[in-house]
């Protein structure tokens, strides 16, 4: 084999109170599409922030091409031809697209900065490579979450020196036809030469796309797979959580009962018309749709984040006020949202600060919060959820995406909700967390929760729900019942294919 | 060393200024002296207390001393012109402050301008308004104010100057409410990150506009103090409390572990400021001399309280 | 049909957007037609020369914002900047007077003002302390420092050349404003038109997101603060100018007034966002308005009230664009 | 004086900042009378900042009024003048002597720096120890006239100390402040080791400091100020206040006068340069009385 693209040796990275890397290593080759899995936490951000030189490690070697860099700066790391597509949507949103793409690269000319030649230069990039027709004058906060990623893309290639592309999760935050840009790109990039270091939670992709996987464990590869085929996904997961998965969706013999949550003409007057649902207590109820089907504006409208212009919500017959979020949480509904880091946590509280602040009233005398309580609540929290570290006291903001999702469901498991809605409820969180996060779900409706579940993940859908509505341009197109759930089915109804493939065989 | 530092830095600095002081001036530590600084203290200390409730909600208030001037505007009028008993008189001035953060509410709340943007706004305007009100800014003199009213800045309890209970008082109220009690923490979780809040099911508009007319309340308080201390209203008076406030809520923050602005912390602030005022009064320097000193040492003293906390969330404290 | 409906809303938004710029322009204009001479060269050139000191102090002050980000509680400001104003006034007038050579002045004047520069960028960037505090507190710092240097006395300008930005003119223009013009224009090409001032911007636009795109944000943010004195060392001559020598207690007016047309200037950029070319054009509106209103004859005790009414509805229109967009 | 009119002219009035009673009351005074006699003002504030206040002359030159009153201010208007007599503007100056200006009406702050310090060592016994509250002498022409001159007064009793260093005060909460400095003052100079407290150039800061003499009970300390307004004069009218002395001006008049000076001018009459206007000299309570009625405050019962 040639010289590898880059090879992190033996690192160590710690932070305080963790050995977020012990001793790791990491070798990716030239032209070659490289996995990189792990449970939250494992220690793929943070690799990849080491190979950046965001961090220095306190041990290890790096080098890149065959040559040796240390220390490893941002900068030397960029002109030995790396680059980063982070995880975060990391722009700045009143900027242009063009300023965007060129930011930190930006192209001058006699009378200072060459804003044409910038502007056409990074809309044929956009165009031609990456298939977006976005003109370059868009501010970045009128994009959708896609684009977003794509101009991130475009900025870590446009100069074309790029030999190593690193890919944090780039799907997370995109719904699966946008997911086909990114991998179109991916496919594109691999036929130039170029190394890619691909990390993602989602599993098909990472065994459609790679054609080797490194497997992260609490700091350390503890695996490498050379040989990747769509069977290697089961070996993956043991290898990630050091035992076998037995069941990844939880297993039910639940059956559910009257309906009793009732959404009547709902709409927005924009985004959504017209929306009629019945729900039944004790069902998990998926809600499937595009961005711009109007799926996520309905969610955010049934619980008062977003204005509704009309329709009606019963529970049981009685009219259920939800005009703003605080009576939807009051009437005991809740939501779990899509985009944790700036709607599901208050990050720089602590775990105990955020998982409680919801129940404070309950945790109080006389208005005055009873800390004793707080924390014993805390405790078992933590302990139910398998939240790591299992430190009350930590700041949110150094959790890893995983934990933190649990946190937030921590928060309303708390409450005893009677209506949960979860919005893309495991976005960023590795398969284990994943399934525990299922079977919590699964458990609140055994109990007679009326569960909302609203997901671009088809997988997720067809293996947790027990109907399926599928918004379409603004409206429910149709229900799908669970005999009927299947993941081509379900995928053919939300793309809107024509042709209704027949298959039976359940997701 | 490096250990002490991080733990006690600025208590240290505290300290070491006191022990100046003192060997400067032995005056310094009498008690009458010490009363003093607690007594001069006062009233930023309860601006301070307002300004801490706004910048934990994520803002700022640059009109806490036109809710203070009102606070002593009203009042004053009221027992001047109106012959009102002192506790009406009280409860006018109580209004008059509340008026000022219903005001800022609206524009905050209500038009959604940033507060530094609306209490710069309001301080403008309420600026003007004691202008118009007083003909150019005369102050309202009132010798004969009733002893009732005079008490709350001259009265004692057991010897401790009514203004320093006062002052205590609400340091102790809004400890509890700030830093204890389910709606402080929900004050907290708004100015750290309020999309995440409202998901959270706090409303938090109301606990806004509650926020900015408690504190202007608050602020008036620090009104009623200075009408009674001098026995007038002195327009415009209240903006010379500004930047120290601020400053006070500042350094506070910054000796919390984790920089969030804090009841205790804008005490020890509001007492550093207070302390150094009076030291350097006491050490005969010229005036010119002393304003350079005392920003000197409150920038020297930010850095380190800031370089403490640096420190120790290095250490993972 | 649904295009249309986008297209009508568009342009409602940038209606709504233009109004801050309207609503100033439309009071000027009724100014303009009950006071006699406002509408003339003469005042125009007596606007831009009362902004001079506030338009090169928000040149300086927009640079700060831009590198640090425009939340003004958390993000970059700089309030010291008044303070190296009158204190580069103040250094300037003690040893003119003292019958040295303006250029040892101006030299020590440069070498203090860049040293609070340099303060200042190294507790906001080593320290990271709140840039609002930390320049708030060397405000009180530099502003006590120049009363000791200068006994708070008022000091007459001795020196011709600092007179003469006031009382030359060419090509029909004060000499003054031909100078702030070009630094006005070399200011929009540094922080507008070049890498450096796009990476500013970047910095402040999004911390984060500069780091990972390789952007020395402490350097940048540090270099907006040696700007920022800069600029406050240029605005002492021509507070010195327009003084026509050294007056004590100029900087709290000019702290209120620099603020004050930095963020308004926000409202009036498309993009909502604090720039160095919207903080001269607010600095400049503000100037005409306040003339406006004192040539009218506006009772004085009214016009600190019509100004904050102004402030809050320009910005309120411009809080209410951006929901309409 | 009947015949005087401002029919038809329009005069510019500003004034360096309204904060401080004798600013405030001469502007007062000057804009009343104008329009008392038919002019019409543009009235111009400096909010306390000489530069604010001097550039203001450039808006009045450039409306084009027919003359204009100036109240107070520092060297930094010298060259406005210039302008507006350059431009045929008449300038009429109150409480600030300048070359360009036609006239200036003023109190004798000569008389009054003299006066107080009289009175102030005539209220010690002329010996003791005096604390002085001055921040002003160096930058406010005024302020250095009647500073210096109580100097100068005192210089003749060489018994009598003035505390070192001086005090300052503050210009927005000058009566709070006072009252701070000067507990701070006391807690250093216990009873029988100070005299007097003067407040040198206005008395806005006495009220605060006769305040904290109140507080401690040390009311054997005298304070005496410069100005006279009606709060200061209230305060001396009261039984056993400690606060003797005063030297009250009559700035309303003044501004007052400053007008007519203007009607006079378009009258045609020759002015001469400056226009003293008569200070009332305030020693002890019952002058206190006297005063505060003759000067139209009310009257005290
Ligand atoms: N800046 C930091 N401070 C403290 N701890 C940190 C920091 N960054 C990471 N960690 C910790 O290091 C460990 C590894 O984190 P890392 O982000 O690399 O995990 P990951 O594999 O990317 O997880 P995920 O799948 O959730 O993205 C975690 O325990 C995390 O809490
Ligand atoms: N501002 C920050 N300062 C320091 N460390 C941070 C900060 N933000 C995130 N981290 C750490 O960096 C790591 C990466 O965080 P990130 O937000 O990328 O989530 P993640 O760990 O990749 O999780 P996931 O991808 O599963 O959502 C986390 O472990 C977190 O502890
Ligand atoms: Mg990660
Ligand atoms: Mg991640």
């Amino acid at each position: 084999m040639t010289e590898a693209a880059f090879r992190l040796r033996d690192i160590v990275q710690v932070f305080p109170g963790v050995r977020a890397l012990d001793g790791a290593n990491l070798t990716v080759h030239p032209g070659e599409v490289h996995g990189l899995v792990g449970e939250n936490g494992a220690g793929k951000s943070t690799i990849i922030k080491v190979l950046a030189g965001v961090y220095q490690p306190a041990e290890g070697h790096i080098d890149v091409g065959g040559t040796a860099i240390s220390p490893a700066t941002p900068e030397k790391i960029h002109a030995a031809g790396v680059r980063f597509i982070h995880q975060e949507l990391h722009l700045v949103p009143h900027f242009t697209v063009t300023e965007s793409v060129f930011m930190g690269q930006e192209l001058a000319g006699p009378m200072g900065l060459a804003t044409t030649r910038m502007r056409r230069a990074a809309e044929a990039f956009m165009r031609d490579q990456l298939g977006s027709a976005l003109p370059g004058n868009r501010l970045i906060r009128d994009l959708s979450p896609a684009e977003r990623k794509l101009v991130q893309v475009a900025r870590a290639l446009i100069d074309g020196e790029a030999r190593v592309v690193v890919f944090d999760e780039p799907t997370a935050p995109l719904a699966s036809e946008e997911v086909l840009k990114i991998m179109k790109a991916i496919e594109q990039l691999k036929s130039r030469g170029i190394a890619i270091l691909y990390v993602s939670h989602y599993l098909n992709e990472i065994t459609e796309l790679c054609d080797r996987v490194t497997v992260f464990r609490k700091g350390k590869d503890v695996a490498v797979f050379d040989e990747i085929t769509a069977d290697t996904g089961t070996e993956l997961v043991s290898a990630m959580i050091g035992r076998e998965l037995d069941a990844f969706f939880p297993a039910t013999s639940r059956q559910a009962g009257e309906v009793a949550l009732r959404l009547q003409g709902f709409s927005d007057g924009q985004t959504f018309e017209d929306v009629t649902l019945d729900i039944r207590r004790g069902e998990i109820f998926g809600i499937a749709g595009l961005i711009g089907s109007g799926r996520e504006e309905l969610v955010d409208a049934l619980y008062g984040l977003r204005r509704r212009a009309s329709g009606t919500l019963t529970l049981d017959g009685t009219v259920l006020d939800t005009q703003s979020a605080a009576n939807a949480v009051a009437n005991g509904m809740v939501l779990v949202p899509r985009d944790r880091r700036h709607d599901g946590l208050v990050l720089p509280m602590t775990v105990e600060e955020n998982a409680t602040l919801a129940t404070l009233d309950e945790s109080s005398s006389l208005g005055l919060i009873d800390r004793k309580r707080i924390r014993e609540v805390t405790q078992k929290l933590i302990g139910d959820l398998d939240i790591r570290p299992a430190n009350a006291r930590a700041v949110t903001r150094y959790l890893s995406g995983g934990n933190q999702q649990k946190v937030v469901l921590a928060r309303w498991l708390a409450k005893s909700a009677k209506i949960f809605i979860f919005d893309e409820p495991t976005v960023g969180v590795d398969v284990g967390a994943k399934s525990e996060i299922y079977q919590l779900i699964e458990n609140l409706a055994s109990e007679g929760a009326i569960i909302l579940m609203s997901s671009s993940d088809p997988i997720e859908l067809v293996g947790t729900c027990d109907r399926v509505a599928v918004m379409m341009r603004g409206e429910v197109r149709t229900i799908i019942e669970k005999d009927a759930l299947n993941v081509d089915h379900l995928v053919a109804m939300t793309t809107g294919a024509t042709d209704m493939p027949e298959v039976a065989h359940a997701g | 060393m490096r250990g002490i530092v991080v733990r006690f830095g600025f208590l240290i600095v505290f300290a070491l200024f006191f022990a100046f002081f003192a060997t400067w001036n032995p005056v310094f530590i009498s008690g009458n002296n010490l009363l003093n600084i607690v007594e001069g203290s006062a009233i930023l200390m309860i601006i301070a207390l307002g300004m801490t409730l706004i910048v934990a909600t994520g803002g700022i208030d640059l009109s806490v001393g036109i809710a203070l001037d009102f606070g002593a505007a009203f009042a004053v009028v009221a027992m001047k012109t109106y012959d009102m008993g002192w506790g009406s008189a009280v409860c006018a001035g109580l209004i008059g402050g509340s008026l000022v953060g219903l005001f800022n509410a609206a524009l905050v709340v209500g038009l959604r301008i940033s507060p530094f943007l609306a209490t710069l706004g309001t301080f403008f305007i309420g600026s003007s308004v004691q202008r118009i009100f007083t003909n150019g800014g005369g102050p309202i003199s009132h010798r004969r104010m009733p002893d009732g009213f005079r008490n709350i800045a001259q009265g004692d309890v057991f010897g401790i100057p009514s203004e320093v209970i006062l002052a205590a008082v609400l340091v102790v109220i809004y400890y509890l409410v700030l830093e204890r009690s389910v709606w402080g923490r929900r004050v907290h979780a708004m100015g750290m990150q309020r999309s995440a809040s409202i998901v959270a099911g706090i409303r938090v508009n109301r606990i806004l506009i509650a926020c900015f007319v408690f504190a202007s309340i608050t602020c008036a308080v620090g009104g009623l103090i200075s009408a009674a201390n001098i026995r007038m209203f002195t327009p415009l008076s209240g903006f010379s409390y500004l930047l120290d406030a601020i400053a006070a809520v500042f350094i506070g923050a910054a000796l919390h572990p984790r920089g969030r602005p804090n009841v205790l912390g804008t005490v020890a602030g509001v007492l550093f400021l207070g302390m150094v005022t009076n030291g350097l009064n006491l050490m005969g320097l010229n005036f010119n001399t002393k304003d350079a000193l005392s920003g000197i040492i409150l920038v020297s003293a930010l850095a380190l309280a800031v370089a403490q906390r640096n420190m120790r969330n290095a250490d993972g404290d | 049909m649904q295009a249309n409906a986008r297209h009508q809303k568009h342009a409602l938004a940038t209606f709504v957007g233009l109004l801050p710029l309207i609503i100033f322009l439309a009071l000027l204009l009724y100014v303009g037609l009950n006071a006699p001479n406002f509408l003339t060269f003469m005042n125009l050139k007596l606007v831009l020369a009362q902004s001079l000191p506030v338009v090169l102090a928000v040149i300086g002050l927009s640079a700060v914002v831009m590198a640090g980000g425009d939340d003004v509680v958390s993000g970059g400001i700089d309030l010291s900047i008044p303070a190296t104003a009158v204190l580069c006034a103040g250094i300037v007038a003690v040893i003119t007077t003292a019958g040295l050579s303006l250029v040892l002045a101006a030299g020590a004047a440069l070498v203090a003002c860049m040293l609070v520069g340099g303060i200042n960028a190294l507790l906001v960037t080593l320290l990271r302390m709140t840039p609002l505090l930390t320049t708030l507190a060397m405000f009180v710092a530099v502003v006590g420092i120049n009363n000791v240097i200068t006994s708070r006395r008022r000091l007459d300008l001795t020196s011709d050349a600092i007179a003469s930005l006031r009382q030359d003119f060419a090509f029909g223009l004060p000499l003054g404003i031909i100078i702030v013009g070009i630094l006005v224009l070399i200011s929009y090409h540094l922080l507008h038109r070049t890498k450096w001032g796009l990476n500013l911007q970047a910095a402040g636009g999004s911390r984060d997101a500069a780091e990972i795109s390789g952007i020395r944000v402490n350097t940048l943010v540090a270099q907006s603060y040696l700007l920022a004195a800069f600029m406050g060392f240029v605005t002492g001559f021509f507070i010195l100018a327009r003084g026509n020598g050294y007056s004590p207690g100029t900087e709290d007016n000019l702290m209120l007034e620099m603020v004050l047309a930095n963020f308004l200037g926000a409202a009036f950029s498309p993009r909502r966002v604090v720039t160095m070319w919207g903080a001269v054009l607010g600095a400049v509106l503000v100037a005409a308005i306040s003339i406006g209103l004192k040539t009218i004859g506006v009772n004085v005790f009214w016009t600190d009230l019509i100004k904050g009414a102004l402030i809050v509805t320009v910005v309120a229109l411009s809080a209410i664009s951006e929901r309409v967009r | 004086d009947d015949h005087l009119s401002l029919e038809g002219k329009t005069i510019g009035v500003a004034v360096v900042g309204t904060q401080h009673f004798w600013d405030r009351e001469a502007f007062n005074g000057a804009t009343d009378k104008v329009e008392e006699l038919g002019g019409t003002v543009v009235a111009v504030d400096g909010g306390r900042d000489n530069q604010v206040h001097a550039d203001n002359h450039d808006i009045l030159l450039n409306r084009g009024v027919d003359a204009v009153i100036s109240i107070l201010g520092d060297g930094s208007v010298e060259p406005k003048f210039e302008a507006l007599s350059a431009a045929d503007i008449p300038v009429f100056t109150v409480d600030h002597p300048s070359p360009h200006s036609v006239n200036n009406t003023t109190s004798d702050n000569y008389y009054m720096g003299t006066t107080i310090g009289r009175y102030m060592a005539d209220a010690i016994g002329g010996k003791g120890k005096v604390a002085v509250f001055n921040a002003f002498e160096n930058s406010l022409r005024i302020c250095g006239t009647r500073t210096g001159l109580w100097k100068y007064v005192l210089q003749d009793y060489p018994e009598i100390e003035i505390i070192q260093p001086e005090l300052a005060e503050e210009f927005a909460n000058a009566p709070e402040d006072a009252r701070r400095q000067t507990l701070d003052l006391l807690s250093q100079y216990p009873e029988g080791t100070i005299d007097a407290i003067h407040v040198s150039c206005w008395d806005q800061p006495a009220i605060g400091v006769v305040q904290a003499l109140e507080e401690t009970g040390r009311t054997d300390i005298v304070v005496t100020a410069l100005d006279g307004g009606p709060e200061t004069l209230e305060i001396m009218a009261e039984e056993d206040s400690p606060f003797v002395a005063n030297v009250a001006q009559q700035p309303r008049l003044i501004g007052a006068t400053a007008a007519e000076n203007v009607a006079r001018f378009f009258d045609g009459e020759t002015l001469v340069p400056q226009t003293y206007v008569d200070v009332v000299p305030v020693n002890g309570q019952a002058e206190a009385m006297e005063a505060y009625e003759a000067l139209g405050y009310g009257s005290l019962d």
